[in-house]
């Protein structure tokens, strides 16, 4: 027993000799050669929230965009897919991977908070830069990690987007939750109901409607009684149409709602096939234009020259803005590039207006989360319309 | 709010009264419990899906094509993997019905991974109010054809020889082997059927619901519920455990907590196991030993 | 000789059918007792009921005393009522030689935290087990067959294996379910040789179910005999054969 | 020689195994330690889920609930009451066997086979239903994190000294169910599995067997929950659905339905093979189907079937020789 523990014990010795190295200068510069610039992009590229990952290819498709006007002092960025199921030891594994042995220069990605949770101890001790580029759970990047950057609106920013512009409606004082039981809905709906409470409104009616769930009648009728003034629906696009029909069906069609961004207005009116049906309903809108306004049309264009089969959704534009910012902080390195000057440099990127968020981006050394409000789309006289607050245009 | 909840719960219910009786085809001719039907449920809504939206088929003839390719689906399943997996250990059968319903699920995932489809609405009738009670067309629409369906298998099954030769493989394989019916064959013909019927239900629910490769998973559950309450092999009772499941997860939703709704078929499945293990109208379900 | 078992009026009703009709006999120590009847006389139900796989409705089963009617399977082979099946119980995947252990469950010492932890006495407590199964596969010249899954023996030597693992833990009444049906003239003789040890050597009561006349008349000392769920006879050779309501029974449903 | 050698080598091999293992760590960057600390929680789960599908004869759903208690354990304990790691280890494996044990109780009502099935598929989603709403103790959707440990002065963060705990652990409980698998208990499962009207007229309660095989599959696999609390750091209710449920089938058929030996050759071959296919990304359920298809028409015992086919030395003997 005893001969054990001293086997035990060396073997442990060494093995942790092997891991600590020091910060080197080699370290400083891994992943960097004269012409590339190795980025680790990790989003779940499988499994049941594939959907997600169309974010990953926009930004990706920006990455060869760059790419194609001759790189950033000629290099190139190239990115190294991993892919993470939305599963988080999957996705632990994915990020120890190009950490450890693709060796990746910096990361930039994943969609899924809870993975990016679980990844957020490994990241932060690898001191490697990681730009979140479309996960928003707020404990990602709270507390501060100092190679770790939000580079899209947070669930805070966006639930309370969303319950600001739910309180900017003149005379509202009854409100509805209706939401999944899942991480994506509460990191909006938690975030608002923080806002609203803030302002002295307590939902008065909490409800779930589970995804895959096809009927939302139980929920309905129980609004019916509620009679609330605005509706804060924390649901997928298939169960949003689901709910706004049964709404509009049990007579309740006049009260407005809120939703995500997980949804967006063409998609839904499509889906539930009635404009009437979808003229109260506003969502969560990142961007300045609508997904098909012009505005929006060349990043469109740009993600199909890279990738002409991909259908486009409101994921499909998510990840450009912090893409843009990283381009932007790499070419103020200029072309000695660490991987603390890059962190230096997206430490200093103020107000960046990326053409394609509705808000700007701005990392200081103390507040890593750049994204700090988003816009909300709804229907102004029949047309789709980006506003600032209730009846107000962007 | 009573008849409207009601009301909803039926319709729903249908569908799961569907799952449920396609269960029960196969387990009555088979005695195997197909622990892939969900993803067949879901395979019926992506053919027909292909057909409508990309090949430009009707919806009504696409619905038909759907569920007679299921139909070949299953027939194929029975002869070529089912079949080979008969002779060994008896948990073979199961989990050959489990990888199946994981191939389909990862064809359709490798094909529509990242895609969230929307079906085109089908029958988009004018919903008519009585009063407050509001009836839809998607009600109609489902709980016509269920009927239908419903009224058309059990008449196959009370008058005619087909109905006989069913109720003599489920008495006793053997006797039925005994007096010349080709019972591989049969089985074959039901594994068919119960597929079939389970593309029906997945095409029925695509248009009100999203079309995801995971579609079929909830429903699944639903039809044990459904089954377990209504008694194995049941075929009536399946029916009627559908519309009761249906129903009690729109009261437990209204009058209790939404958050039940999601497992109101789990906990059907528990209560019945443990206070009436042979369901309504089962076959004693427990051993004794 | 004592009454080893006492079955007293036992009835068992099936959902408004008479499955067994108020039935009463003893089995004395070291006796072979066999029941007789025609298909469906319920002699099946008998051991069924008996043996706690049916439940029966009325009636006493006293083992030494002891009413174990309504008691659960297990706990009446573990009282000490142990039986064989029709369709062979053998555990086909096992090796005949674990078959056999199995049937030294209850007598093997050793809690399951014992077990699983290793200690000492729970595996010499195996290890004793497992002597003592090599020593009764001895005493049927079974043992060379020790390491063969039960399943690739031959029927005999699967009915075999079945009553040493049935009797392996000594039980005082052992039924048997025809135990000769299918066998070669050989086997079977060498399954006679059998009985008649368990019964004359150990003193075993045996309640043995048989169609095969001529092994029933060679073999039993006294004989039941069934038709319609009902006692219509009792008693040793000689007498069933003079039986009048025996030979009608017969020949009524031959 | 034949008789008295074989159960010695036997015995040699099965330890030689951890020892060498031991060397591991020097061969390993972080990734590859991950892995292989991933598949030491494999082997343990696909373990426990032999148990019960394959020893026991049981179709089963609800071992990927027993994980996920285990886990959760071990995550409340470490977190919200402050107790150390590796204390936690035991009381989630005990978590875990209580999650047997109310899974399977239906048991003793006379439930089994299809009726079991479904009732412990149930179960897991309710379990699953219990980690998302029971939000102040679970965390809800967003789980809970394991604060950070060292233990004996080494860090907790590092794949390394994780391994040599998860590898303890591992050999210990391996260690355990064998003992269980070759003792009465052991027999009485797999009787119950071949014929259990025969096994109660042995005096073997068949019921409280099945309870037992339950139990004992839900320590072992608590304490494979508590150790993946660990591996990972943070715990989901994402973590313990379907896709857990469809690779732990494939571990158990790929290696050999109730086999010890198979249930360490699937787990690991199984828990590899992804990683070099994470090139092929969204496969991974058309992966896992077609090979537990291939498996059960092809090699329907597995491939520990073929290693004993191979040498005696690797046959499993269900008794103490």
């Amino acid at each position: 027993m005893k001969r054990l523990k001293t086997v035990l014990a060396c073997a442990v010795l060494a093995a942790s000799a092997v891991t600590a190295q020091a910060q080197s200068q080699d370290w400083e510069t891994e992943g960097l050669s004269d012409d590339a610039i190795t980025i680790g992009v990790m989003g779940p590229f499988s499994g049941n929230a594939a959907s997600y990952s169309k974010a990953l290819i926009g930004m990706m498709a920006y990455y060869d965009k760059i790419n194609d006007e001759g790189g950033i002092y000629g290099r190139k960025l190239v990115a190294v897919q991993e892919d993470t199921a939305c599963d988080s030891a999957k996705g632990i594994a994915a990020a120890k991977k190009l950490l450890s042995q693709d060796k990746v220069f910096m990361l930039q990605g994943n969609s899924c908070s809870g993975v990016a949770l679980a990844m957020r101890p490994i990241i932060e001790d690898s001191g490697v830069p990681w730009i979140v580029a479309h996960a928003v759970s707020d404990s990602i990047s709270d507390p501060l990690a100092k190679n770790i950057f939000h580079g899209v609106p947070t669930g805070s920013a966006n639930g309370r987007a969303m319950a600001a512009f739910v309180l900017s409606k003149p005379d509202t004082k009854k409100v509805a939750i209706i939401e999944h039981s899942n991480d994506w809905a509460h990191s909006y709906s938690d975030p608002a109901r923080a806002y609203l409470e803030e302002h002295g409104v307590t939902p008065t009616e909490e409800l779930t409607m589970e995804r895959g769930e096809t009927d939302a009648t139980a929920q309905v009728l129980r609004l019916r009684q509620d009679k609330p003034d605005f509706i804060i629906a924390a649901l997928y696009e298939a169960e949003t149409a689901i709910f706004l029909r049964d709404l509009k069906k049990y007579g309740l069609g006049d009260i407005p709602v809120m939703g995500t961004a997980g949804t967006d207005l063409e998609n839904t009116m499509k889906r539930t096939g009635d404009f009437d049906t979808v003229k109260n309903y506003y969502v969560i809108h990142s961007y300045i234009d609508n997904l098909d306004g012009p505005k929006m049309k060349p990043w469109a264009d740009m993600i199909h020259k890279y990738y002409p089969d991909e259908q486009l959704s409101t994921f499909s534009f998510v990840s450009i803005g912090s893409a843009e910012a990283l381009v932007a902080a790499l070419k103020a390195v200029g072309p000695d590039l660490t991987r603390s000057k890059l962190i230096d440099a997206l430490n200093q990127v103020h107000d960046f207006d990326t053409g394609i968020l509705s808000d700007p981006i701005t990392w200081t050394p103390e507040d890593h989360q750049g994204v700090k409000g988003s816009a909300v789309a709804g229907f102004v006289d029949g047309k789709p319309t980006v506003l600032k607050a209730w009846g107000q245009p962007y | 709010m009573f008849l409207q909840l009601t009301l909803g719960g039926l319709s729903q219910g249908a569908i799961y009264a569907l799952v449920a009786l396609s269960l029960t085809v196969v387990y009555r001719s088979t005695t195997v419990v197909n622990f892939g039907h969900g993803d067949f449920v879901m395979a019926g809504a992506f053919i027909s899906y292909v057909l409508v939206v990309i090949a430009g088929v009707a919806f009504l003839p696409a619905a038909v094509l759907a569920v007679l390719a299921m139909f070949v689906l299953g027939v194929l399943f029975s002869r070529g993997l089912i079949r080979r997996v008969r002779g060994g250990p008896h948990i073979g059968l199961a989990l050959m019905c489990i990888a199946a319903g994981y191939v389909l699920r990862g064809i359709a995932r490798m094909v529509w991974g990242r895609e969230v489809l929307p079906m085109p609405r089908v029958f988009d009738i004018e919903p008519i109010f009585i009063g407050n009670l509001v009836i839809t067309g998607d009600a109609v629409f489902i709980i016509g054809t269920v009927l239908v369906l419903l009224l058309t298998l059990f008449g196959l099954l009370a008058f005619t020889d087909l109905g006989k030769m069913v109720q003599a493989v489920y008495q006793s394989p053997r006797g039925a082997r005994l007096i010349g019916l080709n019972v591989e064959l049969f089985d074959d013909f039901s594994w068919g059927v119960g597929a079939a019927l389970g593309a029906i239900g997945g095409i029925l629910i695509a248009p009100v619901s999203l079309l995801h490769p995971d579609l079929g998973a909830s429903f699944l559950i639903k039809g044990f519920a459904a089954m377990t309450l209504g008694g194995f092999g049941a075929p009536f009772g399946a029916v009627l455990g559908g519309l009761i499941l249906g129903v009690a997860e729109q009261y437990a939703g209204a009058y209790i907590d939404t958050s039940l709704i999601e497992i109101t078929a789990y906990l059907v499945i528990v209560l019945v196991l443990f206070l009436r293990p042979q369901g309504l109208f089962g076959r004693k379900a427990v051993v004794k030993v | 000789m004592s009454d080893l078992l006492q079955v007293s009026s036992l009835g068992v009703r099936f959902s408004g059918l008479t499955a067994l009709d108020d039935v009463s006999f003893t089995l004395r120590e070291g006796e072979v007792r066999a029941v007789i009847g025609p298909n469906g006389a319920g002699k099946t139900t008998l051991f069924n009921a008996i043996s706690g796989y049916v439940t029966p409705t009325s009636g006493a089963v006293l083992l030494q005393g002891r009413d174990l009617a309504g008691q659960s399977p297990h706990a009446i082979a573990e009282h000490g009522v142990r039986r064989t099946f029709q369709n062979g119980g053998l555990f086909p995947a096992l090796t005949v030689l674990e078959n056999v252990m199995t049937g030294l469950h209850a007598q093997t010492p050793g809690s399951f935290l014992d077990i699983v932890l290793g200690r000492r006495h729970a595996i010499e407590a195996e290890q004793a087990a497992r002597a003592q199964a090599h020593d009764l596969l001895k005493l049927m010249s079974m043992d060379h067959m020790a390491d063969h899954r039960a399943g690739d023996l031959s029927g005999g030597q699967q009915r075999i294996v079945e009553i040493v693992r049935t009797v392996a833990s000594d039980p005082p009444v052992l039924l048997l379910d025809e135990p000769a049906v299918g066998l070669s003239p050989v086997a079977r003789d060498q399954m006679l040789e059998i009985i008649r040890r368990l019964a004359g050597e150990k003193g075993v009561g045996i309640l043995l179910i048989e169609h095969a006349v001529e092994l029933v008349m060679s073999v039993a000392d006294r004989i039941l005999v069934m038709a319609a769920g009902k006692r219509i006879a009792d008693g040793t050779v000689p007498e069933i054969r003079e039986d009048r309501a025996v030979l009608e029974a017969y020949l009524g449903y031959a | 020689m034949q008789v008295s050698s074989l159960p010695r080598l036997r015995r040699r091999l099965f330890w030689a195994v951890p020892v060498l293992l031991l060397a591991l760590p020097l061969l390993t960057n972080e990734y590859t330690q991950f892995v292989a600390n991933g598949m030491l929680i494999a082997a343990l789960v696909t373990l426990g889920f032999s148990l019960v599908i394959g020893n026991l004869g049981q179709l089963a759903f609800a071992n990927t609930a027993f994980f996920g208690l285990g886990a959760y354990a071990s995550a409340i304990l470490s977190a919200t009451l402050g107790l150390p790691w590796i204390v936690t280890i035991p009381l989630s494996g005990l978590v875990g066997a209580l999650g047997g044990f109310v899974a399977s109780s239906a048991a003793l009502r006379g439930i089994r086979a299809y009726y079991l099935a479904i009732i412990t598929l149930a179960f897991g989603e309710l379990m699953r239903w219990v980690y998302v709403h029971a939000r102040p103790v679970t965390g809800g959707t967003n789980g809970l994190a394991l604060p950070k440990e060292t233990l004996f002065g080494f860090s907790l963060s590092d794949d390394k000294v994780k391994f040599y705990v998860f590898l303890l652990v591992a050999v210990l409980l391996i260690k355990a169910t064998s003992n269980l698998l070759r003792s009465r208990l052991g027999r009485a499962i797999m009787a119950v599995r071949e014929n259990e009207v025969a096994t109660a007229s042995l005096g073997i309660p068949t019921a409280r067997i099945i309870l037992m095989t339950f139990a004992w599959s839900g320590f072992v696999t608590g304490c494979a929950g508590a150790l993946f609390a660990r591996h990972v750091g943070h715990v989901f209710p994402e973590s313990f659905g379907m896709i857990q449920l469809i690779s732990s089938f494939a571990m158990v058929l790929v290696g050999g339905l109730g086999s010890i030996l198979g249930a360490v050759l699937g787990a690991v071959l199984l828990t590899a093979l992804p990683e070099y296919l994470r090139a092929f990304p969204g496969l991974e359920e058309l992966f896992f189907g077609l090979i537990v298809g291939a498996v059960l028409l092809v090699l329907p015992m597995g491939l520990a079937s073929l290693l004993r086919r191979a040498s005696p030395l690797f046959s499993e003997r269900y008794y103490r020789e």
